[in-house]
């Protein structure tokens, strides 16, 4: 069971057994899925557990040659960064799962789908291989698309289905794009991405190069993670979306263009994000800053959620175009803490609409009156929301700002400011508009969470806000190891790094003329065919 | 005699062709079903036969006018896959010909035949012959329901678009003939370069390109595809997407590389803006399309476009994307006119609104649709992902030295956004579209009756399904297959 | 959740008494370049300060139980409560700036929480949201003035800081003075100084314990503490940071009492009473720059937290009374009913007014003779001018409520408050009597290097302001007069305020607090709710109308377009391909 | 004068293009068909000169070959557009756009 195959194949599997059940048997469709999440979060919770703090290596290892004429292998394991990636993905699809009780039509679809959905994800994050590392991510596409399309609400439900799918292969095509150009370009005929990582550190792409092929990676994991301008997908899908699809989305599926930026594009091309991070830092503006301010002119709780969603991640791309290792390590940190979080946000919105349904916050008022646990958890999720201590947000925000400051102050001040005013405006505002206030007549049959069962995704979510929150270093301390070796690559001018190399004693100005094929060594002879 | 076991898949199939004639004469009209599943699994078992070819090296025939290779090998395979399934298909079917069910099965034989050949062709006069074969078997069977007006006028427009493609392709022929005084592929190869460079020889070989361009459905010669696609019988239009599509893309390539290996430089530019403006036609025209049949004719277009992106960067690997994409693209079409022809009962309303509600009247027929054109889309794990895969893979490994490729990929990434657009769309009115209003006629059914859907189109459109999966999570056996294909091909072809 | 609420009390007495051994406790949650520490710093000024809050929290935990008996949310009061106490003394014992920042909002949460604790009323929730909002503004100064210092000397603990700086006074250069002031804003928002002052009157709306323990005693001091801990960051040479901020207290200071003269909520008055006592404070903290010494701010707020929870705790205990009547025209009389409410009312509204030998005339006299000292003679005026003020509305207050006759039916029949609610208000008169004769300011001053002076007799303490600054003491005692004089003269028996008829433009101003919340409202709101109108508009049709649905509509009618060439028509058809045909060949040939 | 192949090329040009131009132009099915052979037999007669020129049969057994796919090819055809017309009265290409966009 301390396996990460395991974890990802518990899911697919429930998925596959599920295909193969009659659609009569509805009560084994929920078990089967809460049972297969339920391992899988186990087995993450051991993995987690059993890491090695402090080391930088790759553990609990598996590969398995798959194409061998491409240089495509199943290959998967945990670092520091992963790590925590993974739990939190097992943590959400268990809870996401779990509030799945509202869905009673054709629940057969609507698990088998949801649980491919959270196997594809929680491989991509375990993979090593550039390949399935795309290829479980893409897994989840059309999952999401039926899902939102069949389950979905709201009258704008169609629009946002093809808006949320077109963008999200668009920059999954143009990220795949970037990944075959960059395994092409490092002519080592393979998408693993250790042996990548290690050959490219000897022998690293000539930097021109790297500034064409770092934007690539860069807006097309842009766009899955909803980098401004390319983010309103996101808002409008996660307000179509059914509860449990926008907690996996928003809160797991998200990560896996900053997990793309953050695991490829910043170490092996380290001279393109030298680059580019200067831009990155100022779109990241967008989303901190404009999304906020887009935020707080919402009426629709969802469409709220889903712009604070958007602005959250701003703080992981500040991170990464700071470069330094606390703003690595804070977006790491971000990255975890904003999946709890916009899932707990989600799901909670998600009971809320059950309940009275509708998100329209114009009707709202007053309901902590009758939801003392839904609300009272609502009230802290928003607080977390607004970068509050004690939860896993402030520790990755105040990482990233402490970060960016040392490269972009300005940027780290605006930043600071929609962290800290923008973000508790609009929260404060949601806080208000629905659970303060005097209690309308028309909520008064409203229901709280009624025992424990139901109570439980909920807890668990912020429980494991709170425990990162207070306890930040079960994550740092795992993450920092890597970020560490991460930053010495993006630092290190590509002259140095070619240290083993013969070209050592060339002048900065002769090596890049020289890094094209053929006037260098064996390796890079072969990159061209033609 | 060798010559003969050589053709000796080519062969079977022509003698069960005149097989299913001759006992038509005798069956009753009830065992005509029979018969063509009869004729499926003799396809089977050929298709079995040509793993006993074992090939060193490529063997010649007839005085090198037929080469067997790997690559042959591989195309026959599939033309015999393809023509099985939509044997079955067209037995699914026969109810709906109202005559001569039987001819229609050896028709389809006939063509499979010509397109057996077409993949051995070394000789321009084999490409012709083999090519015309195709052609007047596809006359027919466009225009097979001779009650139904559309039928007709498919069969008529692709019987005058057709020739008139022909009669390019001859001239061009002639050309090429006139010019080098040979029309074998592999003499040709080794033509001078005063002969080479002759415009006139160029002229012929962008003739040549006509005719094949016409088959495989690339702009500007695509005008046929949509108009033919829609009212063409089902099978029919399955059979021309597929195997006529995969005809017209090994001549390509054989003549490309096999004959005028020396010129396929020259050819790039041209075979890039072709291939773009074939996307770009292809997913445009799609968007507003209402009728599934137009719609996937539309898409044969445009993956036409993508082939020829393959084609385009004159590498291995994007040959070898181009021959598994057309493996993938098999399963795909075929589990996607399977669909077709079990959900539109009624053959005059191939329209997308009817297919409403599919997932309740038959959930397999749904998600066999859905996942083929989630395939045809491009995205895992099905066979379209992996194929795409490559194609972008091979054309980014060329694009270093051709920058124009550049551009070319970015038209097939906006081009598979947009196509997800439509295909999606599909997908849409089958899971979650209310049901059209209920024909006044008949108020009492609110919802329409369940599909049955009998077991050999079961066992076809798994087979289909598994393959698709097969080819997008597992593509390591069938890529050694198409890499020892290419290397067959033309050995001088850069290996990366 | 009482029962929790027992226990943690039982912790807190004997906290109050008892003194911790450990001074340090360091768990790192380090990451390389930044290391953190969840330490605790208990020195003189930690100890002192554990006391204050510890104290003063135990009588009013004891209180809160009397006051809000009946609600049946008891349970979420007492948590916000228990989790303002545990982070109140987080900041108190924080070994470095972070943890201090950690604590900070956790304070300013549960102030959110509590402020809110009622809220269905529309008002306390929009006055929690304020409070919130308007701390975090200075939360976000402050926050980069941490950065701006941890870039500047690479560390964050204050011990480390402080050696640093003592070795290299210069270490922080050119940003002293705004690393100074950022850090300050921190202080502004949390103290409510002058212009982030507006939310404190607006958190009146909370149960009045809350307004004792946190807005009154210990939260809104917090900003005074953190001033004081990091001292020696503000009072590098060459920053300008002490001057403002003495001016920012002053300008507070008399700001907060001129506009308490025209208040009529009871809170109201003692909300604005705290915010010049505390601009006071930080007064001092400002003209302590040549001194090093800010231990008279920590003086005053020591026994300004005493005085002034006793003040609501006893404002709380006529609310109570009265059925929740705030509205001091609508008492009088009280003095009869509730007695032990008056007494302790009026022992710590004289200990307010500085009146010798309360507690408050010794720290408030340090503060006034510190600004002579400093040579601030601008600010002394001020002071002393405040100080009338303060007698003048406090008076006015007692005189309006306690004294004369009863203004409405409740004030007639109010009973007095049960012991459970005496009882703290007694405990709490204690300190406010005699906090002047325990050395409060030597503890202090032993935390900034002042050599320990040796502890006089009773006596010797009594008079030692008039020993040693007797102008100052002079100055103070008679401005109280004055205010005193005033008051009597307009208030002893006044039935309605007097001043809006004499001074009417005056005093409508004051009445409605200078428009100050009416000009945020227009300047702050405005603007970024026209960002957000202007973002939310760009989003909804530049970036999803235009560019959106514009690509998306160009491609469809592009699509449309296209589809046109396929007429139908054979013979366009032939056309079509022999063009093509006919293209391809000019393409290829003319090339 | 002899004739040489230039004068075969020449003329087999013109046929060719005699016969695009019948197919562009008129409107009758059976017309367009017939023009399409024009064409067949322009390459036809340039192959023969061609298989002339280089002494060389395989351009003859071509043209053999593109006889009697002609032949098949008019069969057919000629089959497809005599169905047509008994179906709908016409043979104007005109009437035959029921399938189009």
């Amino acid at each position: 069971m301390q396996s990460l195959s395991f974890i990802i194949l518990c899911p697919l599997l429930a998925a596959g057994l599920i295909a193969l059940v009659p659609r009569n048997y509805q009560v084994v469709f929920r078990s089967l899925a809460l049972l297969s999440t339920l391992l899988s979060l186990l087995g993450a919770i051991r993995i987690f557990a059993g890491f090695d703090t402090g080391s930088a290596a790759l553990q609990f290892e598996e590969q398995v040659a798959w194409v061998d004429s491409l240089g495509i292998s199943y290959h998967v394991a945990v670092d520091g960064i992963n790590v925590g990636l993974i739990l939190m993905g097992a943590v959400v699809a268990f809870a996401a799962v779990c509030v799945s009780r509202e869905i009673t039509a054709r629940q057969k679809e609507y698990y088998l789908l949801l649980l491919l959905m959270a196997g594809g994800i929680l491989g991509a994050f375990a993979s090593y291989d550039l390949f399935f590392f795309y290829f479980f991510h893409e897994l989840a596409l059309v999952p999401t698309f039926i899902l939102i399309g069949v389950w979905g609400r709201g009258e704008q439900r169609n629009y946002a289905t093809f808006k949320i799918t077109l963008y999200l292969s668009l920059g999954a095509l143009v990220a795949l794009v970037g990944l075959i150009a960059l395994y092409l370009e490092a002519g080592h005929q393979t998408f693993n991405l250790w042996s990548l990582a290690r050959q490219l550190e000897a022998d690293p792409i000539d930097p021109a190069r790297q500034r064409y092929l770092f934007p690539l990676l860069l807006f097309g994991f842009g766009i899955l993670v909803s980098l401004w301008p390319f983010h309103t997908w996101a808002p409008l899908g996660y307000a179509a979306a059914p509860t449990a699809v926008a907690m996996l989305h928003a809160g797991v599926l998200k990560k896996f263009g900053l997990y793309g930026l953050i695991r490829v594009a910043v170490p092996l091309l380290p001279a393109g994000v030298q680059s580019w991070a200067e831009v990155l830092a100022w779109l990241c503006l967008g989303n901190i800053l404009y999304c906020s301010l887009v935020a707080m002119r919402q009426k629709d709780l969802n469409l709220l959620l889903g712009n604070s969603s958007v602005a959250h991640v701003g703080f992981a791309f500040l991170g990464i175009a700071s470069l330094t290792l606390l703003g690595l390590t804070g977006a790491v940190v971000v990255m975890v803490a904003h999946g709890f979080l916009a899932a707990l946000t989600f799901a909670l919105s998600g009971y809320v609409r059950q309940q009275t349904g509708t998100v329209n916050l114009d009707h709202m008022g007053g309901l902590l009156e009758r939801l003392p646990f839904i609300g009272g958890v609502l009230v802290m999720a928003f607080l977390a929301g607004c970068g509050l201590p004690g939860f896993a947000n402030f520790p990755g925000e105040a990482l990233v700002l402490f970060g960016a400051w040392q490269g972009y102050p300005g940027v780290a001040i605006l930043a600071a400011w929609g962290a800290l005013i923008l973000a508790a405006v609009y929260m404060l505002r949601a806080v208000r508009v629905l659970l303060h206030g005097p209690l309308p007549e028309r909520w008064g049959k409203v229901a709280d969470a009624p025992h424990l069962w139901h109570k439980l995704p909920y807890g668990l979510l912020l429980a494991a806000l709170l425990l990162f929150g207070c306890w930040p270093r079960l994550l740092t301390d795992k993450i920092q190891p890597c970020v560490a070796d991460i930053v010495r690559r993006a630092e290190a001018p590509p002259a140095n790094s070619a240290a083993g190399l013969a070209r050592i004693a060339l002048p900065p100005a002769a090596a890049p003329a020289l890094a094209r094929p053929g006037a260098t060594d064996g390796l890079t002879a072969s990159r061209h065919p033609r | 005699m060798d010559d003969l076991i050589l053709i000796g898949p080519e062969l079977a199939v022509l003698i069960t062709g005149l097989a299913v004639l001759l006992l038509d004469l005798w069956a009753p009209p009830s065992q005509r079903k029979t018969i063509g599943y009869a004729a499926a699994a003799v396809l089977g078992v050929v298709f079995l036969g040509t793993f006993a070819f074992l090939l060193p090296e490529p063997r010649m025939a007839f005085g090198g006018m037929l080469v067997l290779d790997e690559l042959a090998l591989f195309f026959k395979r599939f033309f015999l896959l393809a023509a099985g399934l939509v044997l079955i298909l067209a037995v699914e079917f026969s109810d709906r010909l109202k005559a001569g069910e039987s001819e229609y099965f050896a028709l389809i034989l006939f063509a499979l035949a010509g397109m057996m050949f077409a993949a051995s062709a070394n000789d321009f006069s084999i490409l012709f012959v083999a090519l015309e074969l195709v052609t007047i078997a596809f006359y027919v069977l466009a225009s097979f329901q001779r009650h139904r007006t559309r039928s007709l006028e498919a069969g008529v427009k692709y019987l005058i678009l057709g020739a008139l493609a022909s009669g390019f392709l001859v001239y061009g022929i002639a050309l090429v003939f006139g010019l080098s005084g040979t029309m074998n592929f592999t003499r040709l190869a080794q033509a001078p370069e005063a002969v080479l460079s002759s415009p006139l020889f160029e002229l012929g070989l962008l003739l040549v390109f006509v005719g094949l361009g016409f088959k495989i459905a690339a702009v500007p010669f695509h005008i046929w595809a949509a108009d033919v696609y829609e009212g063409a019988p089902a099978p029919t239009t399955a059979f021309l997407a597929v195997g006529s599509k995969a005809a017209g893309m090994v001549l390509l390539l054989r003549v490309l590389h096999g004959a005028v290996p020396a010129l396929v430089d020259r050819a790039q530019p041209v075979l890039m803006v072709v291939a773009a403006l074939t996307i770009l036609y292809g997913v445009l025209c799609a968007i507003p399309q209402q009728n599934l049949k137009r719609l996937l004719g539309y898409s044969s277009i445009a993956s036409a476009g993508y082939l020829l992106v393959g084609v385009a960067a004159l590498n291995a690997a994007g040959l070898s994307a181009v021959l598994y994409y057309l493996a993938g693209y098999l399963f795909t079409v075929l589990a996607a006119f399977l669909v077709i022809a079990l959900a539109f009962p009624n053959v005059d309303s191939e329209e997308i609104g009817a297919l409403a509600g599919l997932h309740e009247r038959a959930p397999l027929l749904a998600a066999a649709l859905a996942l083929a054109l989630v395939s045809l889309a491009g995205v895992p794990p099905l066979a379209g992902f992996f194929g795409k895969f490559l194609l972008l893979k091979a054309a980014l490994a060329a694009a270093g030295g051709t920058p124009g490729l550049y551009w070319l990929l970015g038209v097939a990434i906006v081009g598979v956004v947009i196509s997800l657009a439509y295909y999606f769309g599909v997908i849409r009115t089958m899971y979650w579209e209310p049901h059209p209003p209920t024909s006044p006629s008949s108020p009492s059914s609110p919802s329409p009756p369940c599909l049955a859907v009998p077991t050999p189109m079961r066992v076809a459109l798994w087979l289909c399904i598994a393959g698709m999966l097969w080819l997008g999570v597992m593509p390591g056996s069938i890529l050694n297959l198409t890499d020892l294909a290419v290397q067959s091909l033309a050995p001088a072809v850069p290996v990366p | 959740m009482l029962l929790a609420f027992l226990g943690s009390l039982i912790l807190w007495a004997r906290d109050a008494t008892g003194e911790p051994a450990v001074t340090w406790l360091a768990l790192g949650t380090g990451t390389g370049g930044l290391q953190i520490e969840l330490g605790l710093k208990l020195d003189p000024l930690s100890r002192l300060m554990l006391l204050v809050v510890t104290g003063v929290g135990s009588a009013i935990h004891i209180y809160s139980w009397g006051y809000l008996h009946a609600d049946r949310n008891r349970g979420r009061y007492f948590a916000g409560l228990s989790l303002f106490t545990f982070a109140m003394l987080g900041i108190v014992l924080a070994n470095n700036f972070l943890m201090l920042f950690i604590f900070w909002e956790l304070v300013g949460v549960s102030s959110y929480l509590l402020i809110g604790f009622w809220f269905a009323r529309p008002a306390a929730a929009e006055a929690a949201k304020k409070a919130f909002l308007t701390n975090r503004l200075g939360d976000f100064g402050f926050l980069l003035g941490i950065i701006l210092v941890w870039a500047a000397l690479g560390t964050l603990s204050f011990t480390e800081l402080e050696a640093r700086l003592a070795d290299d006074p210069a270490a922080l250069g050119a940003a002293a003075s705004v690393a100074g002031l950022l850090i300050f804003c921190g202080a502004m928002g949390k103290s409510a100084q002058f212009p982030l002052h507006v939310w404190l009157p607006d958190a009146m709306e909370g149960p009045t314990p809350v307004s004792a323990l946190i807005h009154a005693a210990t939260m809104v001091a917090a900003g005074v503490y953190m001033l004081c801990r990091v001292f020696f960051v503000l009072a590098v040479p060459g920053s300008v940071a002490l001057e403002l901020i003495a001016w920012i207290g002053g300008v507070t200071a008399l700001l907060a009492a001129l506009l308490a003269v025209q208040q009529n909520d009871i809170k109201r008055i003692l909300a604005y009473s705290t915010l010049s006592q505390l601009g006071y404070m930080v007064l001092a903290v400002g003209v302590s720059g040549a001194s090093r010494d800010p231990s008279v701010a920590m003086y005053h707020l020591t026994t300004h937290a005493g005085f002034k929870a006793l003040l609501f705790l006893g404002a709380g205990s006529v609310i109570h009374a009265l059925h929740h009547e705030q509205d001091i025209w609508k008492m009088g009389g009280l003095s009869r009913r509730l007695p032990i409410t008056f007494w302790t009312f009026l022992l710590a509204t004289l200990a307010l007014c500085g009146v010798p030998p309360l507690s408050g005339f010794y720290s408030k006299d340090a503060i006034i003779a510190r600004t002579l000292e400093s040579g601030h003679h601008g600010l002394f005026a001020l002071a002393t001018l405040v100080a009338a003020l303060t007698t003048f509305y406090m008076f006015r207050l007692v005189f309006v409520a306690f004294t004369g006759p009863a203004k409405s039916q409740a004030a007639d029949h109010a009973r007095e408050s049960p012991p459970v609610m005496t009882l703290p208000l007694l405990a709490l008169a204690v300190p406010s009597v005699l906090a002047g004769f325990w050395g409060i300011h030597r503890v202090y001053g032993a935390q900034y290097g002042a050599e320990p002076a040796a502890a006089g007799s009773w006596a010797q303490q009594l008079v030692e302001p008039f020993a040693h600054a007797p102008l100052a003491a002079g100055a103070g005692l008679a401005a109280a007069l004055m205010g005193w004089l005033g008051a009597w003269a307009w208030y002893r028996a006044a039935l309605q305020d007097p001043l809006p008829a004499r001074f009417a433009t005056v005093a409508r101003w004051l009445r409605d607090r200078l428009y100050f919340d009416e000009l945020y409202e227009r300047l702050i709101g405005w603007t970024q709710e026209s960002l957000a109108r202007l973002a939310d508009g760009v989003d909804r049709w530049v970036i999803m109308g235009v560019a959106v649905k514009g690509t998306h509509g160009t491609f469809e009618l592009l699509g449309r377009l296209l589809r046109l060439a396929q007429t139908g028509n054979l013979q366009t058809y032939a056309f079509v391909l022999v063009a093509g045909v006919a293209l391809l060949l000019f393409l290829v040939m003319a090339r | 004068m002899s004739v040489g192949l230039t004068h075969y090329l020449v003329v087999s040009l013109l046929l060719f293009c005699l016969g695009l131009f019948g197919v562009l132009v008129r409107r009758n099915l059976l017309v367009m068909f017939m023009s399409l052979e024009l064409m067949l037999n322009a390459a036809n007669l340039a192959l023969v000169a061609f298989a002339r020129y280089h002494h060389n049969l395989s351009g003859q057994i071509m043209v053999f070959f593109i006889i009697t796919v002609a032949a098949a090819e008019v069969a057919v055809g000629l089959a497809l557009i005599v169905a047509l017309y008994r179906q709908r009265r016409t043979a104007h290409v005109e009437d035959l756009a029921s399938l189009r966009l």
